[in-house]
């Protein structure tokens, strides 16, 4: 939908992610106010954006796999895992800097992805899905089980460091995860409207005809398995030199199957629905650990610290209305509020 | 359907919104330090947090409506981190610029030396189970009591006598199991090495994933390897159904079973007591019959929660921990007094506290500026007619974090 | 006994593929429904006998009347229980049961032990060839054999009204004959009314007592099926005869159908 | 060799509570064509309410199964009515979401009423081992297979021979074709659920007498899912063969392979037995390859 009066002149502007002006300054005015946002965010603000910023990249990359390509994957988190072992390896054991460690755990975690996308080849849907489960419970047992990944121990990735300068508080990693957070997105943004964007949504739609239709099935499915884990394995990157502590109890199902209850919340095949999704699950859980001691003080019977299990319930419940009742998710919701803010005051 | 759906939800949101507001608003603008605890109350390791917690708020509570600690109030905060890691953080991260926030307790060895890490940086203290590898690299995390590795060389002291006072000859084989992870593994680190130097035979240690739901294979591949003792590990309800399954096997009866400081607890005790009977258990803390009889424990009891039956023993270690807090805030306090409190005054005070006495809940606190044990003694229980009675008294755990190169 | 009244039939929200189509078929009577591909046909069986709604299909306008009842809101379990089956095209069969055990589910909706035994047995006397492959698999029926399944699966329901959707499909003519042989005998023997659409044109004329024309969505032609045999555009485009008898070229078709249309 | 053998008992035991879950997720998938995860839950909830009575209120064996089974019941078919039958005609992986969902809800009020702790059953069948050529059993968990046996035998007998079995074999081959055959397709779909939740009750009962009602009893859900996906999702007999052998895999795994690779291969065990049946037949051991058309 275009804004009333605005029509594309050439084949570049109709393809254009940025169309107008206003577009621009929204854009611009966004970027700034991202940008200076630790100067007057409370530190607890900052860690939860730098929290949800690697949320959002694991989810982007989730959206392509899932979203675009339609092969369903729970595999998100043992991919993180994978990049966040990647890059301390190569940080602490080989020496590299945390530049190159970045996009080369991602690397890794993608090379590692087109191994545990393979079965896709062969099986897709819920068997799919319940693959990649396994995959996941495979990855972080071998994780436990070798000797490089520090087994039980865990690693203790150094914050990256550019020129004697340590990023190693909150608010200075801040403006590296949003920086790459930044690039992600536009990398997604853009994919999604070129030759291999459009092969993905063919293979969602149909496979079969997709690959009749000359789209190369295997090369595609892989590809699009390659960029989710190499998503995964950039955020991964970043969890660890944030955190700076990994080990594997910290990528566990629940958070797999979080990353996909983002996804259905804001809403399959669009870009923007992944901040909405991640948005939404997030807050969700803020408030209901903030409001369960208020709760477990009210109700007794909930027991000391109701927060897991109402956090658990909270986010459950979330994803079954959002099934029954909006399952193109948020960002279907979104498009209509554009849509009718652009046409007010008419209807259509 | 799709209105009344919004209407709900946005219902909801205005009353939890609401909600935040009060609840921040309810940050007292009196003299206040706070305690968080980040614990697990609902995930694998919830059986020994809650009652342990609840231990510390009851007893925090007590000081409070006493006035306090020199007119300062403290306000406890439990989070509940269903023994996952990044949420630890998370819940680290939301209250790491609470003023006064001055001690934080991470229950769980993953937790721990997540948040470990930190708290170093922000200069509070932290407190920990049993982990040996902090007492070895004495950050600013303190261990509740002994290190695990300690704990687990004095049991193996009384294996030996064991051993010898039923006349056997040769050496005495131990089985070890438990929990494929950082704490599972604690133990060994320097506690086979003592074993070893005793004259023990180990076998190879089986490690298990928390929240297996059956032991089996692991018992008897230890029982085929002539195990005649093994160390059951994990954490209550996990000790009593390894026990359960050797039980159901029958091998209770041919190995004695010994568990740590968190095996079979009140929990434990009261959904498998027949399977239970005769295990072997030490604890740096009182337990079982031993809490019932300790005074301050039971009259708090009784004032907060009520009916002696369900007293669990952790709940003592709970009230430990809250004493331990205070004795050093009132250190702290005099030394530089409320306005200027802050993590390090408290670190400064948690090495100063050593010889603390904590109405014999446990061994006086051995903390100090060499030393992160919580205490160095253990008493050994075992359990008779579904009751944990005590065997021997206090006794001084070797050290056996220093056999171990970290 | 079924009356359609101006029903109106909207699929999905969008496409209205039923314009306002009326129809009746009395008691113990054969009525054909004849029509091009298209051109509603199935889509009004499927509103007689409630399918519609599994395929987000909708009886917007106009109701359906089965003796005496209206039935368009009615589920398909229900309208069966009525007294009214469809036996589907293609032919579809429950290919893991067994024969025997696809009969059995056409009687699905009744509980007379007895008299579905009986029927049973009618059905068997129907069709002597499935006596004999009464346990096999039935996914491994040949078309003809299928489609007798079907309709015996169909009988078992005891139905007043059958509704048959292109018995005739891919069969061999000796096939076919046999097929509208037993339903001559069916609508005959237990005073079923038959709801027939067809293709084959002539051979549902013959059997029928009166027809019905459809063209997209509507009703265009109606009358005795001997009247209608009669008429020289059915002649035309469904027996595919032409106004002497002869055979047209189809360039010439082409020509009339433009020139010539019944409506519009 | 003794040892193996004890091992693989030991595995066939705990290979019939995973059939039996597997079987209540191929039950569902027969005749609606949803992949359920939700059936952990509902083992989990159906020893909970056992306990419940049982346990808690001290009520008869014999009478206690009677408000458990309908508890459970009543919770698939609350299931299957509130959650899932909103999402016919929305595509598969909306409803496979949609157990996972519910799964998550569940496992949170689960989690809530426990609080960490855990709730043994008291013994109400004969304990002890029987020992036939120096590999002993022990009486429960012989038992509890051989009641698994028969379960499964008298879903096949109910399947094969009662006329909503006859409904429920239609249904589960074409929803509409049913339909118009006079089958009431929605109330199968509430059968079905009820029935499963029941077989998902007598799990959850089975499992909780030998290992307790404990936090992580929820999760048999996943092993009972990689069950049935391995037996091919409708079939039966694949889910009661796959689940007993998965049970060996999984014992013998660990007993064999744990000293080598260092513990945790009961953990993997089942992942890595659904990865080599996916990739070597995608549809399972015992399914149906269905044809795809475009």
């Amino acid at each position: 939908m275009r804004p009333c009066g605005v029509f594309d002149k050439s084949y570049t502007l109709d393809i254009a992610i940025i169309r107008t002006w206003q577009h621009w300054v929204i854009l611009i005015s966004a970027l700034i106010l991202l940008y200076i946002f630790p100067l007057f965010g409370s530190y607890y603000l900052i860690s939860l954006m730098n929290s949800l910023a690697i949320s959002v990249i694991v989810v982007l990359g989730l959206q392509i796999v899932t979203g675009y390509c339609g092969q369903i994957s729970f595999g998100q988190a043992a991919f993180m895992a994978i990049g966040a072992f990647t890059s301390s390896i190569l940080t602490i054991k080989l020496g590299f800097s945390f530049w190159i460690a970045l996009p080369l755990s991602g690397i890794v975690a993608g090379a590692i992805g087109i191994i545990g996308g393979a079965p896709s080849l062969r099986i897709k849907g819920m068997y799919l899905a319940m693959a990649t489960i396994a995959i996941h419970f495979v990855v972080i047992w071998l994780i436990l089980h070798l000797e490089i990944t520090g087994s039980f121990k865990g690693l203790f990735p150094p914050p990256p460091s550019l020129g004697g300068f340590e990023f190693d508080t909150d608010e200075r990693m801040y403006y590296i995860i949003m920086t790459v957070m930044f690039i992600m997105t536009y990398a997604a943004r853009n994919l999604s409207r070129t030759t291999v964007g459009r092969a993905f949504v063919a293979i969602r739609d149909n496979d079969l005809a997709g690959e009749v239709m000359g789209v190369n099935l295997y090369y595609y499915k892989l590809l699009a398995f390659f960029i989710a884990c190499f998503y995964a394995g950039v955020a991964g990157s970043l969890w660890a030199h944030w955190i700076t502590v990994v080990d594997c109890e910290q990528f566990t199902l629940i958070h797999a199957l979080e990353y996909v209850g983002m996804l259905i919340i804001g809403g399959m095949g669009s870009i923007p629905g992944v901040f909405f999704g991640v948005l939404f699950i997030r807050i969700l859980n803020e408030v209901v650990m903030f409001t369960s001691p208020v709760l477990a003080k009210a109700l007794p019977w909930l027991g000391t610290s109701p927060a897991a299990a109402l956090g658990l319930t909270a986010f459950g419940l979330a994803v079954v209305i959002f099934l029954i009742f909006e399952p193109r998710g948020l960002a279907h919701r979104w498009e209509i509020f554009k849509a009718s803010y652009r046409l007010y005051p008419f209807a259509y | 359907m799709r209105k009344k759906c919004l209407i709900f939800l946005s219902i909801v949101l205005t009353i939890c919104l609401s909600m935040v507001g009060f609840s921040s608003s309810s940050f007292a603008k009196e003299k206040s330090v706070v305690y968080l605890s980040l614990a697990d109350y609902t995930g694998p390791i919830a059986g020994l947090n809650v009652p342990a917690d609840k231990g510390t708020e009851d007893y925090i509570k007590d000081i409070n409506a006493k006035g306090g600690v020199d007119g300062v109030k403290i306000k406890f905060i439990g989070i509940d981190t269903r023994y996952d890691v990044a949420r630890a953080v998370s819940a680290y991260k939301r209250y790491r610029r609470t003023p006064k926030l001055l001690v934080v307790n991470s229950i769980g060895t993953g937790i721990a030396r997540a948040v470990g890490r930190l708290l170093a940086r922000d200069k509070r203290v932290q407190l920990t189970p049993g982990d040996g590898e902090f007492q070895a690299h004495l950050g600013s995390t303190f261990i509740w009591g002994p290190a695990y590795q300690d704990a687990f060389a004095a049991s193996m002291d009384w294996v030996m006598d064991d051993w010898k006072s039923k006349g056997k000859s040769g050496a005495p084989v131990v089985g070890y199991l438990n929990w494929d992870n950082a704490y599972g593994r604690e133990h060994l680190r320097g506690g086979k090495q003592y074993a070893e130097k005793l004259g023990i035979k180990m076998l190879p240690p089986e490690f298990f994933p928390p929240g297996t739901l059956k032991h089996d294979v692991y018992l008897t591949r230890l029982a085929k390897a002539g195990a005649n003792y093994i160390h059951a590990g994990g954490i209550d309800p996990t000790p009593t159904n390894v026990i359960r399954d050797a039980y159901a096997l029958g091998l209770t009866k041919k190995i004695q079973f010994t568990t740590g400081y968190w095996g079979p607890t009140a929990l434990g005790l009261s959904v498998h007591a027949k399977a239970l009977e005769g295990i072997v258990n030490y604890s740096f803390f009182l337990r079982g019959e031993d809490t019932k009889m300790n005074k301050t424990v039971t009259d708090l009891w009784k004032k907060y929660r009520g009916s002696l039956d369900k007293l669990n023993g952790v709940y003592g270690m709970g009230i430990a921990w809250g004493m331990t807090y205070v004795g050093a805030l009132k250190i702290a306090l005099n030394s530089v007094g409320y306005e200027k409190l802050k993590g390090v005054d408290m670190y400064k005070a948690y090495q100063g506290i050593t010889g603390f006495e904590r109405a014999g809940i446990q061994g006086p606190c051995a903390y100090a500026s060499d030393s992160r044990r919580g205490s160095r003694e253990i008493k050994i229980y075992r359990v008779k007619g579904g009751k944990i009675v005590p065997i021997t008294g206090w006794q001084k755990t070797p050290d056996a974090v220093s056999l171990h190169k970290f | 006994m079924l009356n359609l009244n101006n029903i109106e039939v909207i699929y999905s929200d969008v496409i209205l593929v039923l314009k306002g189509v009326s129809l009746d078929v009395m008691e113990g009577k054969i009525v054909a429904l004849l029509g091009a591909n298209g051109a509603g046909k199935t889509t009004a069986l499927k509103a007689i006998s409630g399918l519609l709604k599994t395929e987000l299909g909708k009886v917007t306008d106009g109701n359906i009347e089965f003796g005496g009842k209206i039935i368009d809101q009615k589920s398909p379990e229900e309208i069966v229980r009525l007294g009214i089956v469809q036996v589907m095209e293609g032919r579809p069969l429950f290919e893991q049961l067994t024969v025997e055990e696809n009969i059995k589910v056409g009687a699905y909706s009744r509980s007379d032990t007895i008299e579905i035994k009986k029927d049973m047995e009618n059905v068997y006397q129907y069709f002597p060839i499935l006596t004999g492959m009464r346990h096999r698999v039935s996914g491994y029926l040949s078309g003809g054999e299928r489609q007798m399944l079907v309709m015996g699966r169909g009988l078992m329901a005891s139905p007043k009204l059958m509704l048959l959707d292109e018995p005739s499909l891919g069969l061999s003519p000796s096939m076919v004959k046999e097929i509208f042989k037993i339903i001559e005998l069916i609508n005959r023997e237990n005073n079923t009314s038959i709801l027939l659409v067809e293709q084959n044109a002539f051979a549902a004329l013959s059997i029928s007592e009166h027809a019905y024309v459809m063209e997209n969505g509507r009703i265009v032609l109606d009358g005795l099926s001997s009247k209608l045999k009669e008429n020289e555009d059915i002649k035309e485009f469904y027996l595919g005869l032409s106004q002497v008898g002869k055979r047209k070229s189809y360039k010439e078709v082409k020509h009339y159908k433009r020139r010539k249309r019944w409506l519009s | 060799m003794i040892g193996f053998l004890q091992q693989a008992i030991t595995g066939l035991m705990i290979g019939s509570l995973y059939a039996l879950v597997g079987v209540a997720v191929v039950l569902v998938y027969k005749s609606t064509h949803v992949v359920s995860l939700a059936h952990g839950q509902l083992v989990a909830f159906g020893a909970l309410f056992f306990w419940l009575f049982f346990g808690g209120l001290g009520i008869p064996f014999w009478i206690s199964l009677i408000p458990a089974f309908v508890l459970t019941a009543l919770m698939g078919l609350l299931i299957e009515r509130l959650a899932l039958r909103p999402l016919i005609g929305q595509p598969l992986f909306a409803a496979f979401f949609m157990t996972f969902a519910i799964f998550i809800v569940l496992e949170g009020i689960f989690v809530l009423y426990l609080k960490g702790e855990s709730r043994a059953l008291p013994a109400f069948l004969p304990t002890g081992n029987i020992e036939i050529y120096g590999i002993s059993m022990p009486i429960n968990q012989l038992i509890s297979f051989f009641v698994a046996i028969l379960l499964f035998i008298a879903l096949s007998l109910i399947f094969r021979y009662t006329k909503v079995g006859l409904g429920m074999r239609a249904t589960a081959e074409d929803h509409r074709l049913a339909q118009s055959a006079g089958v009431n397709v929605r109330n199968i779909f509430s059968y079905i659920w009820i029935l499963s939740a029941i077989v998902a009750a007598i799990a959850g009962i089975a499992t909780a007498n030998v290992m307790d009602i404990y936090y992580m009893l929820p999760y048999i859900g996943i092993n009972g899912l990689i069950v049935a996906i391995c037996g091919g999702l409708d079939s039966l007999p694949g889910a009661l063969i796959v689940g007993l052998f998965l049970g060996v895999v999984e014992n013998v795994g660990a007993g064999y392979l744990d000293p080598i690779v260092g513990g945790g291969v009961k953990d993997v065990a089942a992942y890595v037995v659904l990865l080599l049946v996916l990739l070597i037949r995608p549809y399972g051991l015992f399914g149906l390859v269905r044809i795809e058309r475009i």
